[in-house]
């Protein structure tokens, strides 16, 4: 268990505001989750604006499958399951969402 | 009741039309309670409208004993001295008799 | 006894754009009850929310800012806003209708990081 | 682990509700408990039991009411949110002098301080939302 937050955002990353408010709040060791919209933020480049910080990005399998976006997702992304996004929501010691 | 007295009330008692509230309707409410209203429940009355007036919400508990302590001192800004006052939740009995809504965040 | 946990409200729309600021400023109000320690953040757009002069009856709605001075009757005096965002509307602390502590934007992230539960409307 | 999650997000104009819902779903596979699912904002008005799903679709709020069935979750729908948009049970319909009541069987509704009590007594809270 760490002391961090967990973030999850859904939208796409033309809600650019959104994204910068989110960037903005990211601690060190924080981890952030892309889930409906936001997954094809998973995709190709996007990921780099998140590289700046000492996070974890992941993204929800099933909004990914959904969308027929699997091959697409940038290597820099864990992809986890359903189960792992709860498993996350108990590792970190709190979330804060981002819609 | 009066008949026409409750018409204009909904099922907890309070006003349907905050703006008919007047003196003598909060006199007659209080009467259909069976319940006295002195100077010192008027004194809450009165500071439950201002409050009203104020911030347009009717106050939950503790913002009542704060304005009542801003307005008339510490022995009557306590929520012991509210309580000994009204027969029921101090803070929905004076806004019922104030033709205020009912306060939010109640259980 | 559970123990005490601090409890972060973050705003972030402009007035009369949705129900969001009532709604959390409800949250507010309703944990206040519980004696939840409760901190507002106006972030962005948000701080507009703050602006001193709404004439809100112009748009026939109810007046959030009369609401929001009620916070301090209700013991809430935690509320925050980012040196960054007020400069990009133009305004000072002076402008707004609460006293509010400002934070520096690169300070958000361990301001976040302190608080055990965040709601984000 | 105690969850309880906040859901404020229109069924139509988002996919939230159903996040929300295979969440719930998967932490309970996990052995975890939720304390309450609290219904606030525009969430609310799938909770009418006017609204018609078609016969090719899955209606969310159904799911949630089986979902409780198997599991005593506690479905709670914010009363002023509610209210506001002509979601009624008996008693507000009556308290209102409405002619109907339309929020379905399994919801309940009640005021903020049930989101302020899931706070204190949750180990997580989680909001979806549009």
């Amino acid at each position: 268990m760490t002391s961090s937050t967990l973030h999850i955002i859904n939208k796409a990353a033309s809600n650019s505001q959104l994204y910068r408010d989110c960037l903005d709040s990211l601690h060190d060791d924080d981890g952030v989750i892309f889930i409906e919209s936001a997954v094809y933020t998973a995709c190709g480049a996007e990921p780099e604006m998140f590289s700046n910080f000492n996070i974890t990005a992941y993204a929800l399998k099933t909004d990914i499958l959904a969308r027929g976006i699997q091959d697409k997702i940038s290597e820099k992304i864990t992809v986890v399951d359903d189960g792992e996004f709860v498993e996350l929501c108990c590792l970190y010691k709190k979330s804060v969402s981002w819609f | 009741m009066t008949p026409q007295i409750h018409n204009l009330l909904d099922e907890e008692g309070y006003l349907i039309d905050l703006d008919l509230w007047n003196e003598e309707l909060m006199y007659a409410l209080a009467k259909a309670d069976n319940f006295e209203l002195t100077s010192a429940h008027l004194e809450v009355i009165d500071t439950i409208r201002e409050f009203y007036h104020e911030y347009q919400l009717s106050p939950a508990m503790r913002p009542l004993v704060k304005a009542m302590q801003n307005k008339y001192g510490t022995e009557k800004g306590k929520s012991i001295y509210l309580m000994k006052l009204f027969n029921d939740s101090p803070p929905k009995q004076a806004a019922r008799y104030a033709g205020l809504p009912k306060p939010l965040n109640c259980l | 006894m559970v123990t005490q946990k601090k409890l972060l409200l973050i705003f972030r729309n402009p007035p009369f754009s949705s129900s969001a600021n009532r709604d959390n400023l409800d949250i507010a109000l309703a944990c206040s009850a519980f004696d939840i320690p409760v901190s507002l953040l106006f972030l962005n757009d948000a701080v507009l929310q703050l602006h001193k002069n709404q004439q809100s009856h112009l748009l026939e709605q109810k007046d959030l800012t009369k609401t929001l001075n009620a916070l301090e009757m209700y013991d809430i005096d935690q509320c925050y806003v980012i040196d960054e965002h007020l400069a990009r509307y133009q305004l000072s602390k002076d402008d707004l209708i609460l006293n509010c502590h400002s934070l520096a934007r690169e300070k958000l992230a361990s301001f976040i990081h302190d608080f055990d539960v965040v709601i984000n409307l | 682990m105690i969850f309880s999650l906040i859901i404020y997000a229109s069924q139509t104009a988002s996919q939230s509700e159903q996040s929300a819902l295979r969440f719930t779903r998967n932490a309970l596979q996990q052995g975890h408990t939720f304390h309450r699912i609290f219904f606030y904002g525009d969430t609310v008005t799938s909770m009418s039991n006017l609204k018609i799903t078609s016969r090719d679709e899955i209606d969310i709020t159904d799911q949630w009411l089986e979902l409780a069935k198997e599991t005593d979750l506690d479905l709670v729908v914010c009363i002023a949110a509610a209210v506001k948009r002509g979601i009624l049970d008996q008693q507000e319909s009556k308290r209102h002098q409405k002619s109907a009541a339309n929020l379905k069987e399994g919801f309940c509704l009640s005021g903020l301080g049930q989101l302020a009590d899931a706070i204190i007594h949750s180990d997580r809270v989680i909001t979806f939302g549009n």
